[in-house]
């Protein structure tokens, strides 16, 4: 009952037009090389959702630069000019959320609510078409669930079946993204036997991952 | 001063607002070298928004690890005592009000305590990545820039031109001028930097600033 | 067949439900016998609602661990793959539609698929627990329970006359007399358990049901 | 800096009247040392956030038996008899709410939302008295932030500066009451020195814990 396939058949399942949620932040906890393998398979027309489009050169900017994405919601593009410039052209559609509320649209969704009341963008064109609520006399938005048809994450390691353990800044938004994608594709360093994860120890449960790809070992992840 | 030591005073001056075990999280740029400017025995506790307590200084070449980056991608280490999480628990963190205080820069800031820090329209669109959260979430919320900028523009004003990062959320501006308290009457100039008068400041200030000598309310 | 070879059907019949890796949540009773009753080679993932996937058998004599315990509050056991963790997360599994399937007892079902579960008014007010978001989350909804009160009142009804614990969510109910699908049209009997007669069934269901060989809607 | 203090000195801090919320399911996970000396010390006029009332016999239970708890909010209290006795005659005020939505109303109060919204509950008596919102056709309820001004918590390890670690099924509520109340008491089986815990292992940053006691071993937990 092993999770475990191929990266060219992982990535196989991605259709253009398809929307993808992809982990990471600026590059660190992003699944480089199913990333790679996407470009390569010059998948199109993708509704992109990541907190940012990496750097400029780095494989979640190839995403961009290839122009595999349509539509990008995201909280930050300033490290990756080119989501700038196909932005201004109008070659790309850019919806940019505040981080927080990113997250919690998300966590929305994979966890069945049916949206989440913050007082984040309250006074800001955030705001802009959104219900607001106000309660003893704050005001709140009402931030809608956002979720995918495929996530792409990292992780640091994983059992066969499927439960994933991050490390230290590269968990970001890949759990999160784990719970609300209707196909989970998770990149992963060290695959190990089941049994071999402590149950406290797994921070992304199995079920919620659909195939593991082991990550090739061409870059040394220093780990001083 | 010259303005290299004015900019020093801007950092150590915010530096002298946090008590030991204060959350802090420090935006990128000049907030971020608070950190080496606490005063001796200072201890605050950084938060980093990509998902990370206990902000250490930058690693030593060669021991760099590319899991432990800070929220503007260098590499940064994790203290003793610090931990780290999804961003799900980091937001929950910071709009929670978990958070003691955030430093964050500034493209105007007006007299109600309105900020605008994450685009000019038709120009630069960087986004607003976590800023909206922290300034909405943090129990203070410190900007720290320059007074004016490269331009010479005006950037303490009456109000803001710029698209807003939030509204009433700014409790303190120190810059390389001065201190300028948010208060429910307006900006009241707390504090001058050294070499500087009033009126020098308030030239450079399109906001109405009240004297350092008044009562702040 | 006796009663309690009756009994033995319906927990056997429930199990048949199920195909290897469903992610399934039993309540407590006669639901947690399906754990024990599943078909050879079936293998599913079972969650429980206090915390963790990978629900296994009870442990020995001498092996239980004050930390590991079902939600029932009994001794339980985590199999290997397993993962723990907190409230939030189980409900978020739970009501986020990542169970395929619950199996709970019930007071009352009715033709509509409303459930009533959790509560006699003036009598026994245990309270909901996890079963309001199990069965509104769950994408199955399988009810086990045996098909007539204690006291030989009706349970399948026309109508809940028990405050509800969901409106609409049932799909299933096993009871020891047959197997019942919630359909559009109603209540249609799908089997009837060995040794009854359809209009055995329909004396003791308030509801009408259909009959087996209608097909269903 | 150490977090660490007595039993005596952490429980003085709750005083008559306020609001608590008490980690564990079913005795399992809760501060059984805690409320053994919120019973001692005799606070009373409490309200308490709960998902049950234990099992009448347990340090939980007794919070009821010896009517410290004038107001509860739990999601089950079939285990404790008691607690229905006192609520049939009015003793107690209780109110019922699901499980999941419980859990979520806490999380909404320690991440600063206004509320959430949640399909659970919809045609049933727990819609009563509250804002029911529509998107796209599916019905909601908006279930609103809970906090308190004390949370009493069940840890399996602390660092001395606060960090935790749950175990297995004794983590349930803790972690999210962990960041909805004003004082945060958490007792703890082991503590260790600061450092001894791994970044990635923390389950409750130290940030949200005002306070550890260190758990008397009077009764033995077998690990097997």
């Amino acid at each position: 009952m092993t999770k475990v396939i191929g990266l060219e058949e992982a990535i196989s399942k991605i259709k253009n037009g398809m929307t993808i949620m992809v982990g990471g932040f600026i590059g660190c906890g992003a699944p480089s090389q199913l990333l790679e393998e996407v470009c390569r398979q010059e998948v199109k027309e993708l509704t992109l959702i990541a907190n940012d489009t990496g750097i400029l050169g780095d494989a979640m900017s190839q995403l961009i630069v290839q122009h595999c994405v349509s539509k990008l919601i995201a909280t930050h593009i300033g490290t990756n000019k080119e989501t700038g410039r196909q932005m201004s052209t109008g070659e790309l559609e850019v919806k940019l959320v505040p981080q927080g509320t990113l997250v919690e649209q998300i966590r929305s969704a994979g966890a069945g609510l049916g949206g989440i009341l913050t007082p984040t963008g309250i006074g800001t064109i955030v705001e802009e078409g959104k219900q607001k609520i106000v309660l003893n006399g704050a005001e709140y938005l009402l931030e809608l669930p956002v979720r995918a048809n495929v996530a792409l994450l990292n992780a640091y390691k994983a059992d066969k079946v499927g439960n994933l353990v991050y490390r230290r800044a590269a968990r970001n938004f890949n759990p999160v993204m784990a719970m609300a994608a209707d196909l989970v594709i998770a990149q992963v360093d060290n695959i190990v036997e089941i049994g071999e994860i402590d149950p406290d120890e797994v921070m992304t449960p199995s079920i919620f991952v659909d195939y593991i790809v082991q990550k090739q070992s061409q870059e040394v992840t220093d780990l001083g | 001063m010259d303005k290299e030591a004015r900019m020093e005073w801007l950092v150590k001056r915010v530096a002298q607002e946090f008590k030991t075990g204060d959350v802090v999280n420090l935006g990128i740029g000049i907030p971020t070298k608070v950190a080496n400017a606490l005063p001796d025995g200072i201890k605050i506790i950084l938060q980093s928004e990509n998902g990370y307590l206990g902000v250490g200084p930058a690693p030593e070449a060669g021991r760099e690890d590319s899991d432990t980056v800070n929220a503007g991608g260098q590499y940064a280490t994790i203290l003793p005592g610090g931990c780290s999480f999804d961003s799900a628990t980091s937001f929950a963190i910071i709009r929670g009000g978990h958070v003691d205080a955030t430093v964050l820069g500034a493209l105007q800031v007006d007299e109600e305590g309105n900020l605008a820090s994450w685009m000019i329209p038709g120009k630069i669109v960087p986004g607003m990545g976590g800023a909206m959260d922290l300034v909405v979430g943090a129990r203070r919320v410190i900007i720290a820039m320059e007074h004016c900028a490269k331009n010479g523009g005006l950037k303490v004003l009456k109000k803001c031109t710029l698209p807003l990062t939030a509204a009433k959320q700014v409790n303190l501006i120190v810059t390389d001028m001065g201190v300028i308290e948010v208060t429910l009457n307006g900006l009241r100039l707390k504090e001058i930097a050294p070499g500087l008068t009033f009126e020098e400041v308030q030239a450079c200030t399109e906001a109405i600033l009240i004297k350092p000598d008044k009562v702040a309310v």
